[in-house]
C-alpha cells in the first residue's frame, strides 16, 4: 500500500546519516547561491523554480510521509492562485494578504477533499483525488469569478506591507525566495516534529498505529491539509511572480506535472523534489520549441524512472553515498 | 515398502527458502520415491508448507536443487512444474470463493494421462456431487478439505503434495481421509505429506521426515516408529 | 548606417488545438513578410523567433517576459487563445514592446483591455457576431438557438450575436450552455431541436464546433430544416469536417485564399513550403499585420520603444496585397473589410481547400466595433 | 462509570459472529476474560483465533454480538479508540516500525498520552523528555544494546520483544497478544515467557498461543477454537485431558507435558 | 399536455434514450478498465489513450488501406490489443511486486507518449470519419439516428458477451480464480502470466473497441481519450470494481444520469458524475458494487 516505503528508506537513514552540521552548511552554502543567483540566471525563472519547487515538496510532504498518491494536488495549487489573484485583483488586498487568503483557501478545500479522499487508501486515493479536482476544475472553468478561460490577468503587485517594493523582478525574487525558505523550513519541521513521528509511524505499520491508540484518520487528514495549505502557498506565490491565475493550475495535467517532479527528485527525500522541480521546468524551458513532443518526452521520463530509478535522482545519489560510505566504513 | 535404491521420483537437495528477508529454509535435503507415501513432521513454522511451496514453484526465492524424474525444477514457473506431472492441495486449501464447487472441481486442467475421472471423484466423494452447485467458500471445512484433494485427483498428476489434509477435520473425515490415501496410493500415486497429527500420519506413511528450522533433522521409517518414539518424542512433543 | 536590429516573436499553439489554423504557418507567414518587405535593404536587420505557449497562460507569459527582458524581442505576433493574449497584451504594455495579434478572438483586446502597445489585427468577436448574425436574419433567419459553450469566448459570442439578431429584428428562443471540450452534443442538439428556432447558432470554437456540426447532421437538424450558424469557423475547421458535412454552413472571416489574385498568389507560396495547405485568415493577418509593423519601424528607425512603434502604425495607413487599404484605430483595432462566406456543396468544390463561395461582404466600417461603443479608455469620448 | 470491581471480567464477548462472504470464520463465540489472569486462546490453525482478536479490539466489525470491556459496550468503538480505552494488541506477524529505532518505537507509544502529537511545528526534541522512561521499557525487555538500531535490523525474536515493550509503554490494563513466541528459538521462548508473567502482574492477558509448554506454564484458563466455535474451555489440565481438543488440535500421537 | 419541469415526456424519453448511448461509452470502457484490474490491479490510465488509438486505427485503416468500418471494428481493436500486450509484456509486468501506484503512475505515462506522438503526427484538432449508417428513424418522440442505435446493441452485446464469458465459462473461471490466488492457479499448470497478458489486451481492445465506435460520432482527435478516462474513473468509483455487472451497470446508470443533467442543468453536466461519486463515497466509501476491503 506504500508507495514510497522502499524509496524513503534510504532518505530516512541517509540523513541521519549525515551530521547535522554538514547539513547545516550545506543548507547555508544553498541559501547563499540562492541570494546571488538572480544575478546571473534571469530571475523569473528561478522563481518559477521556486514555486514548483515548493508545491512538489507540499506534495511530496502528503505522498512521501503518508503514502497516499494524490492525483489532484492541482485545485490547491490552483485554487489558491485564483483566490490570491481575485483578492488582489478585484477587492483591492496588499500581497501578502492575497497569499494568506489562498493558502487559507487551499487549506479548507483541503479539509473537505481529504474528509472524502482519505476513507479510501491506494490506487483508490489517487482516483478519488483526481476525480475531485476534475470537479474542481470545472467549477473553476464556470464560474464568473475566476475569468473562465481567461483566467485572472494583470493582477497588481502592489507594495508588501504596504510599502515594499515589489514590482521588479528582483525585489520580488527575495520575496518568493523567503516564502520558499519559509514553506521549505515549515516542511523540513513538520517532518521533524511529534506529528512526523506519528505520521512515519503509520506509514510504516497503520494497524499498529492504531493498535497504539492512534487515530490515523486525523493524523492524515491534518497532513493532507498541511500539504493542500503548502501547494496554495506554492500556487498563491505564483500568482505574483506572473500577475495571473489560469486554468492552467488546476488542470490534471498540472497534479501529474508535479508527481513527476517529485518521482524524478526522488519521492521521500526532503531535497527530492526540489531537484525534480529544477530538473522538469528546466527541461520545460528549453523544449518550449518542441510543442508535442514535450509530452512525449514527460511521458519518457515517466516510464523510465518507474521502469529504472525508482527512488529519483536524489534517491539514487543517497543510495550511492550510502554504498560507498558503507564501504569505505568497512 | 518401496525399494530405498529406486530411483527417486522427487530429489530435494540443499534447498533454501526466504520470504523476503527472511530465510527459513536452511538447507532442506529428502527423497521422495515413487509410490511412496512420505510425510514431513515438525513444529509450527518449521518450514514443512515453505517446502511444499518452493516443489511447486510458488516460492519465488528459493536456491538448491529440486529434481522430479531428473529435471531440475529450480528455475521453473509453477505451470511448468505442473505440467511436469505435481499437484499441491494447500494448507489453506485454496477454495475459490467466486466458483462454485463444480467448477472449482473443474479448475485445474489435466496435465497427465491417468488422472481420475469426474465420476470416479465422485465415488470417493460424493457429498461433493450433492453440493455441487454451492459456491466453493460455502462448504464446511471438512467439504472444503475435500474439494481440495478431489480437484487435483483429476489432473493426472503422479506426486501430490497435501498440506495437512486431517487439519480442523472431524475425526472421522481425518480417517476417510486416510482410506483415500491408501487408495491412491495402491493406485500407483506417489504422495508427500505435511502432517501436524503424527498418529494420523502413522497410520498412512512408509517414512517419516523430521524438520526442526528449515532443515531435515531426522528420518524414521514407518515399521521403526516403536524404536525410535523417544527421539520423535523429544523432536515434536512440546 | 549600422541596420536596425529588429527581432519578431511568433508566440502561438504550435501542437494544440489551434496550430493547424496559426502555428508553424504563422511563423512561415512571418518570415514572408520579412522577406518581401526586403528589410535588409531596407536598412532593417531581422530576425524571427517562435515558440509554443501550449495554449497555457502561464507558459505564454512567461515566454514573453523571457523574450522581452532576455531575447530582445520587439514584437510578438499571432498568439491565439484570448487569455493567453489578454495577459501578454499586459506585459507587452509593462515592457513597452508591441503585440501584433492575429489569432484570437476576444474583442476586450481593444476593449476595455486595450493598451497602446497592442494592436488586433485580423477579428474578434463583435465582428463574427455582426457578420453571421445580421447576414442571416436579414436574409430569414430570425428565430435563434444557440449552442454556447461554457466560457468567456462563449459567452461573449454568444451576448454579442443576440445582440445583433434582437437589433435586426430577429428573436432569440433560447440557449444551452454546453460544457467545455464535451464530445457529445446528442442531448443538446435534441433541445435545440425542440426549440423550433430556424438558425441554430454556434457560439464555440474549435473541436466543439466540429463535434456540434458533425452531429447535428447525425441528427438530421439540417434536414429537418433549421440551419446551422458556426459564429467562429476557420478554413482548417470546415477541412477537418469534410464537405459532406459542412456544406451550406455560413460563416464570417476576415480573408479567404481563393478571393483574389494576391491571394492565391500567396496561398501557392504558402502551399508549397507548407505541405499542400492553404493559408488561414490567422496566418494571412500575421503576413499583413508584421509588414504593417515593418513599415513602422523603417519609418521611426527604431524597433525600442514599442508605444511609438504602435503609435507610428496607427498613423501611417495600412495597405498591403492580402487585406488592402485600411488603418488601424486609436484603439489598436486593424479595420478592414469582413467576407461573409457559404461553404460550398461537395459537388461545387473543385478539390481540396476549395471550400468557400463568397456571400457577401461587409465594408471596413460596418464591420467593427464603432469606437462610440467603446469602452477602451484610449478613445476619448466628447 | 464502572469501577474495577464491579465486573468480575474484563472482557466479555458474547455471540460473537464474523462472516466473510458468508463464511463464518468465528460463530456464536461467548469468550469472558477475568481480570488479572493470563487466559490462551488455542485451535488448530484457521479456528478463528486471530479473528477472535480482531472482532475484540475492533479492527473487524463484527457481523453480530456485543463486546464489553470493563462493563462498557465498545461493540461500535474505533480501535484506536478501542486501545486508548486501555486495551492494546500486538499482531500474528510482526508489528514494529520497521525504519524507526527502537527508541523511536517506544516513543511514538509514549507520546500518544501527551496530546502533542498534532503539533506540526514543535520540534521533535520536544520528545526527548520521554527518552528516560522509554529506556526504562526497553531494559526490561533486554534490548538497550540495540536502542540504535532500526527496528528491521533486529533478529527476530527481538522484534517481539520491542514489540512488547511498546505495547507496555502505553501502560494498557488488557494486553492481547498473537503468538507472541512464534518463530523464536528456544532461549527467546523462555525468556518472553518469562516477561509475559512478568508483565501480567496487575494486567489482564489474552494470547493465541501455539507452544503448548508456553501455554501450560503460563495460563490461568484456556479457551479452546475449533471451526470458529469453542470447543471447551478450562484450566490446563482438564482442557489437555479432553478427547475432542487432542482430536482437533493437540492430536494423540504425542501427548503434551 | 402532461409535463414535467418544462420538459414534455417525449422529449424525456428521447433524453433517457441519449443518456444510454453516452452509457455506452462508459460502460465500454470502465468494464475493460474493471477487467484489468481485476487480474492485474492496476489502474490502466493508457485506457483513454487506448480509446483514442482505437478511433484513429479506424481512420489509419481507411484512409491508408482502404479498410472500410465495418473491417476496422475489428481490426483496429486487435491491432491496438497487440500494442497493449507488448507493453504488458515488457514494462507492466516488472511492477506486479511492487506497490500498484506504480502501474498507475506507469501507464499515465504511456497515456502521456501515445497522445504526444499522435498529435505530434496529426495536430489536435481532430480528424473526420465519415459515418457508416446515415439515416435514422423517427421514433414519435425522437429522431433516433441509425449508428446510435447500433452503437447502444454494439455496446450492450459486448457488455453482455464479457459478462457471459467472465462469469460462465471455464475460462472465465481461471479468471476468477487467479483474480482471487494468481499463484496457486498457477500451480495447477495454467500459465498465469500468459493469460494476464492476454486479459490486458482484451481489457485495452474493448478501450480500442470504444474508440472504434466512437469514430463516427465524434471527431477522431488525440486527445478525445484523456478527457473521457477521468469521468470514467470517477465511474469506476462509484460503481467500486466490485463485479463486472458493476462496471456496466453503473456506466449505464451514470449516462443516464449525466444525459438527464443536460435537460435539466447542462452547466452542471461535467460535473454531475464527480458530486456523485462524491456522495457515494461518504455514503458507500467501497462504491455501489464494491467490497470493503
Ligand atoms: N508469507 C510469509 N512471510 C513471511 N514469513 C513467513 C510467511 N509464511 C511463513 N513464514 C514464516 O516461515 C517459517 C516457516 O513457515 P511454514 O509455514 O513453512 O511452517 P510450517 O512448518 O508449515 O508450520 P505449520 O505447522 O504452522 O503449518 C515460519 O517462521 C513462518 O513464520
Ligand atoms: N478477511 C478475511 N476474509 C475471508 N476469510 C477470512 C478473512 N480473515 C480470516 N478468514 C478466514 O477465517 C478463518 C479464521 O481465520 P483466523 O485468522 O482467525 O485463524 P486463526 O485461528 O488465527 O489461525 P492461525 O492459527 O493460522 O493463525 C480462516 O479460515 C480464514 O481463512
Ligand atoms: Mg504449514
Ligand atoms: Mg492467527
Amino acid at each position: 500500500m506504500n508507495a514510497s516505503s522502499s524509496s524513503s528508506t534510504p532518505a530516512a537513514s541517509g540523513v541521519a546519516a549525515t551530521s547535522s552540521s554538514t547539513l547545516t552548511v550545506l543548507g547555508l552554502l544553498a541559501v547563499a547561491v540562492l541570494l546571488v543567483a538572480p544575478f546571473g540566471v534571469y530571475p523569473v525563472f528561478l522563481m518559477k523554480v521556486m514555486c514548483f519547487a515548493l508545491f512538489a515538496c507540499a506534495f511530496n510532504l502528503m505522498l512521501g510521509y503518508t503514502g497516499l498518491l494524490s492525483f489532484g494536488h492541482a485545485m490547491f495549487f490552483g485554487g489558491s492562485a485564483y483566490i490570491c489573484a481575485y483578492t488582489i485583483k478585484e477587492m483591492g488586498f496588499s500581497p501578502e494578504l492575497g497569499i494568506l487568503a489562498g493558502v487559507v483557501f487551499a487549506a479548507a478545500l483541503g479539509f473537505v477533499t481529504g474528509l472524502l479522499a482519505i476513507r479510501r487508501q491506494g490506487i483508490y486515493f489517487a482516483m478519488v483525488t483526481l476525480a475531485l479536482a476534475q470537479m474542481f476544475f470545472f467549477f473553476c472553468l464556470q464560474a464568473r469569478f475566476t475569468g473562465g478561460e481567461d483566467g485572472l490577468q494583470s493582477v497588481p503587485r502592489r507594495p508588501l506591507f504596504g510599502f515594499i517594493d515589489i514590482t521588479q523582478d528582483i525585489h520580488l525574487y527575495y520575496l518568493v525566495l523567503a516564502i520558499f525558505l519559509f514553506g521549505f523550513l515549515v516542511i523540513y519541521r513538520t517532518i521533524h516534529s511529534p506529528f512526523g513521528q506519528v505520521m512515519k509511524a503509520i506509514r510504516e505499520n497503520e494497524p499498529r498505529a492504531i493498535s497504539l491508540g492512534y487515530r490515523v484518520n486525523q493524523y492524515k487528514l491534518l497532513a493532507f491539509v498541511l500539504s493542500a495549505a503548502l501547494s496554495g502557498l506554492a500556487g498563491s506565490t505564483k500568482v505574483l511572480v506572473f500577475q495571473l491565475a489560469s486554468l492552467t493550475d488546476v488542470a490534471w495535467q498540472m497534479s501529474g506535472e508535479v508527481i513527476l517532479m517529485t518521482l524524478v527528485g526522488g519521492m521521500g527525500t526532503i531535497l527530492g523534489p526540489v531537484v525534480g522541480a529544477a530538473v522538469i521546468v528546466t527541461m520545460q524551458n528549453y523544449l518550449a520549441g518542441f510543442g508535442e513532443w514535450v509530452l512525449v518526452i514527460q511521458g519518457t521520463i515517466f516510464v523510465l524512472a518507474v521502469s529504472l530509478f525508482r527512488r529519483g535522482i536524489v534517491g539514487e545519489i543517497i543510495a550511492i553515498a550510502k554504498y560507498y560510505g558503507g564501504r569505505t566504513g568497512n | 515398502m518401496v525399494d530405498a535404491n529406486s530411483t527417486p521420483l522427487l530429489q530435494v537437495k540443499d534447498l533454501q527458502g526466504h520470504y523476503g528477508e527472511s530465510h527459513v529454509l536452511h538447507g532442506m535435503t529428502f527423497d521422495v520415491h515413487p509410490g511412496e507415501v512420505v510425510t514431513l513432521l515438525g513444529r509450527n513454522g518449521a518450514g514443512k508448507t515453505t517446502t511444499m511451496r518452493a516443489i511447486m514453484g510458488l516460492l519465488r526465492k528459493r536456491a538448491g536443487s529440486i529434481r522430479y524424474e531428473g529435471t531440475e525444477t529450480i528455475g521453473l514457473q509453477p505451470n511448468k512444474i505442473a505440467r511436469l506431472g505435481i499437484a499441491i492441495c494447500p494448507e489453506e486449501r485454496g477454495i475459490f470463493a467466486s466458483l462454485s464447487v463444480r467448477e472449482n472441481l473443474l479448475l485445474p486442467p489435466v496435465v497427465l494421462p491417468g488422472g481420475l475421472s469426474v465420476d470416479e471423484v465422485h465415488v470417493l466423494f460424493p457429498r461433493l456431487e450433492e453440493r455441487r452447485n454451492s459456491q466453493g467458500t460455502k462448504l464446511s471445512g471438512g467439504e472444503q478439505q475435500m474439494l481440495a484433494i478431489a480437484r487435483i485427483l483429476r489432473t493426472g498428476a503422479k506426486l501430490l503434495l497435501l498440506d495437512e489434509p486431517s487439519e480442523g477435520l472431524a475425526p472421522v473425515i481425518v480417517q476417510h481421509i486416510g482410506e483415500i490415501i491408501r487408495t491412491l496410493k495402491a493406485r500407483g500415486f506417489t504422495v508427500l505429506l505435511v502432517e501436524q497429527n503424527f498418529h494420523f500420519a502413522s497410520t498412512i506413511a512408509d517414512r517419516h521426515y523430521v524438520v526442526e528450522h528449515g532443515r531435515v533433522v531426522d528420518m524414521v521409517e514407518n515399521d521403526k516408529i516403536a524404536e525410535n518414539a523417544a527421539r520423535l518424542e523429544a523432536f515434536l512433543g512440546v | 548606417a549600422d541596420p536596425v536590429p529588429v527581432k519578431i516573436g511568433v508566440l502561438n499553439d504550435q501542437s494544440g488545438l489551434y496550430a493547424d489554423l496559426g502555428g508553424p504557418g504563422s511563423v512561415w507567414a512571418a518570415k514572408k513578410a520579412v522577406e518581401d518587405f526586403g528589410a535588409a535593404a531596407k536598412g532593417l536587420k531581422v530576425e524571427v523567433l517562435a515558440a509554443d505557449h501550449q495554449n497555457k497562460a502561464d507558459v505564454g507569459t512567461s515566454i514573453a517576459r523571457q523574450w522581452y527582458d532576455v531575447d530582445g524581442v520587439d514584437v510578438i505576433v499571432d498568439t491565439p487563445n484570448s487569455g493567453i493574449a489578454l495577459a501578454v497584451s499586459g506585459v507587452t504594455k509593462e515592457k513597452n514592446k508591441v503585440f501584433i495579434n492575429s489569432g484570437a478572438a476576444t474583442s476586450d483586446l481593444t476593449g476595455k483591455a486595450c493598451t497602446p502597445n497592442t494592436v488586433h489585427w485580423t477579428y474578434d468577436t463583435w465582428a463574427l457576431a455582426n457578420g453571421t448574425g445580421k447576414a442571416i436574419v436579414k436574409t430569414g433567419g430570425d428565430t435563434w438557438f444557440f449552442l454556447t459553450a461554457d466560457y468567456a469566448f462563449g459567452h461573449a459570442l454568444e451576448r454579442d450575436t443576440s445582440k445583433v439578431v434582437t437589433d435586426n429584428g430577429g428573436k432569440v428562443l433560447g440557449s444551452v450552455k454546453v460544457p467545455l471540450n464535451n464530445a457529445d452534443f446528442s442531448s443538446f442538439l435534441l433541445q435545440a431541436q425542440s426549440s423550433k428556432a430556424k438558425i441554430v447558432g454556434l457560439a464555440n470554437a474549435g473541436g466543439d464546433t466540429i463535434n456540434s456540426i458533425k452531429q447535428a447532421s447525425e441528427y438530421g437538424i439540417v434536414d429537418g430544416g433549421q440551419k446551422l450558424a458556426g459564429l467562429l469557423i476557420f478554413l482548417t475547421d470546415v477541412h477537418s469536417l469534410g464537405l459532406k458535412t459542412a456544406q451550406g454552413l455560413n460563416l464570417t472571416a476576415a480573408w479567404y485564399w481563393d478571393q483574389t489574385d494576391a491571394n492565391r498568389t500567396f496561398a501557392d507560396a504558402f502551399a508549397k513550403a507548407n505541405g499542400g495547405k492553404r493559408p488561414t485568415m490567422v496566418q494571412a493577418g500575421v503576413y499583413s499585420g508584421v509588414l504593417h509593423y515593418l513599415k513602422a519601424v523603417e519609418a521611426l528607425k527604431s524597433a525600442k520603444d514599442g508605444a511609438a512603434v504602435v503609435a507610428e502604425m496607427k498613423k501611417i495607413p495600412t495597405d498591403d496585397p492580402l487585406f488592402g487599404k485600411g488603418e488601424v484605430r486609436i484603439d489598436g483595432r486593424h479595420i478592414h473589410p469582413m467576407y461573409l462566406y457559404e461553404v460550398k456543396k461537395p459537388s461545387e468544390s473543385k478539390g481540396p481547400w476549395d471550400y468557400y463561395t463568397l456571400k457577401a461582404t461587409i465594408p471596413a466600417n460596418e464591420a467593427f466595433r464603432p469606437l462610440s461603443e467603446s469602452d477602451c479608455p484610449l478613445v476619448k469620448k466628447g | 462509570m464502572d469501577t474495577v470491581s464491579d465486573v468480575p471480567y474484563i472482557v466479555e464477548a458474547s455471540g460473537l459472529t464474523k462472516e466473510f462472504k458468508g463464511f463464518a470464520a468465528v460463530k456464536n463465540v461467548n469468550l469472558k476474560i477475568r481480570r488479572h489472569t493470563i487466559h490462551a486462546l488455542i485451535g488448530p490453525n484457521g479456528a478463528g483465533k486471530t479473528t477472535c482478536f480482531n472482532l475484540i479490539t475492533k479492527f473487524l466489525e463484527p457481523t453480530r454480538g456485543t463486546i464489553r470491556l470493563n462493563g462498557r459496550d465498545i461493540t461500535r468503538t474505533l480501535p484506536a479508540d478501542v486501545a486508548r480505552l486501555g486495551m492494546v494488541r500486538s499482531f500474528q506477524i510482526s508489528a514494529t516500525f520497521p525504519h524507526l529505532s527502537v527508541l523511536e518505537n517506544v516513543r511514538i507509544a509514549l507520546q500518544r498520552p501527551l496530546g502533542n502529537s498534532f503539533r506540526f511545528w514543535q520540534s521533535e526534541t520536544s520528545l526527548d523528555a520521554l527518552n528516560d522512561r522509554a529506556m526504562e521499557l526497553i531494559a526490561d525487555v533486554d534490548l538497550t544494546a540495540y536502542q540504535d538500531h532500526l527496528a528491521v535490523e533486529l533478529p527476530y525474536g527481538r522484534k517481539r520483544a520491542l514489540e512488547i515493550a511498546t505495547t507496555l509503554a502505553l501502560d494498557p490494563e488488557m494486553l492481547l497478544l498473537d503468538e507472541p513466541t512464534s518463530g523464536m528459538g528456544r532461549e527467546d521462548i523462555a525468556r518472553t515467557a518469562d516477561l509475559i508473567k512478568r508483565v501480567a502482574q496487575n494486567r489482564t492477558i489474552l494470547m493465541v498461543e501455539h507452544n503448548l509448554s508456553v501455554v501450560a506454564d503460563l495460563s490461568d484458563m484456556i479457551t479452546v477454537l475449533a471451526r470458529g466455535e469453542i470447543l471447551t474451555e478450562g484450566p490446563y489440565s482438564d482442557v489437555s485431558k479432553n478427547p475432542q481438543v487432542v482430536e482437533a488440535y493437540m492430536g494423540t500421537g504425542h501427548g503434551a507435558h | 399536455m402532461f409535463e414535467l419541469l418544462g420538459i414534455p415526456p417525449q422529449a424525456l424519453f428521447g433524453q433517457l434514450l441519449l443518456g444510454l448511448i453516452n452509457g455506452a461509452f462508459y460502460a465500454m470502457l470502465s468494464l475493460g478498465l474493471a477487467v484489468i484490474f481485476g487480474l492485474l490491479n492496476v489502474i490502466n490510465f493508457t485506457h483513454g489513450a487506448q480509446y483514442m488509438m482505437g478511433a484513429f486505427g479506424a481512420w489509419m485503416l481507411l484512409n491508408y488501406l482502404g479498410v472500410p468500418f465495418w473491417g476496422a471494428l475489428v481490426l483496429s481493436p486487435i491491432i491496438v490489443a497487440i500494442i497493449g500486450m507488448v507493453i504488458e509484456r515488457t514494462l507492466l509486468r516488472r511492477l506486479y511486486q511492487l506497490d500498484h501506484l506504480y502501474g498507475l503512475l506507469l501507464t499515465f505515462g504511456l497515456a502521456l507518449i501515445f497522445e504526444g506522438l499522435f498529435r505530434r503526427q496529426y495536430g489536435s484538432s481532430g480528424l473526420p470519419y465519415n459515418n457508416p449508417l446515415p439515416g435514422g428513424t423517427n421514433l414519435g418522440f425522437m429522431f433516433l439516428p441509425n449508428y446510435r442505435a447500433f452503437v447502444v446493441v454494439a455496446s450492450l452485446v459486448v457488455c453482455f458477451a464479457t459478462w457471459f464469458v467472465i462469469e460462465r465459462t471455464k475460462l472465465g473461471s481461471y479468471l476468477r480464480a487467479a483474480t482471487e490466488r494468481p499463484d496457486l492457479v498457477q500451480a495447477f499448470g495454467i500459465d498465469v502470466p500468459r493469460m494476464i497478458t492476454l486479459t490486458y489486451g482484451f481489457g485495452v481492445g474493448l478501450a480500442a473497441l470504444a474508440g472504434v465506435l466512437a469514430a463516427p460520432a465524434y471527431q477522431v482527435s488525440p486527445t478525445m481519450g484523456s478527457n473521457l478516462i477521468i469521468v470514467v474513473f470517477a465511474v469506476v468509483v462509484i460503481g467500486g470494481m466490485g463485479s463486472i455487472m458493476g462496471a456496466i451497470l453503473t456506466g449505464f446508470g451514470l449516462g443516464v444520469i449525466e444525459g438527464l443533467t443536460k435537460v435539466f442543468y447542462p452547466e452542471a453536466s461535467s460535473t454531475v458524475i464527480f458530486v456523485i461519486m462524491a456522495i457515494v463515497l461518504m455514503v458507500k466509501p467501497a462504491g455501489l458494487f464494491g467490497t470493503a476491503k
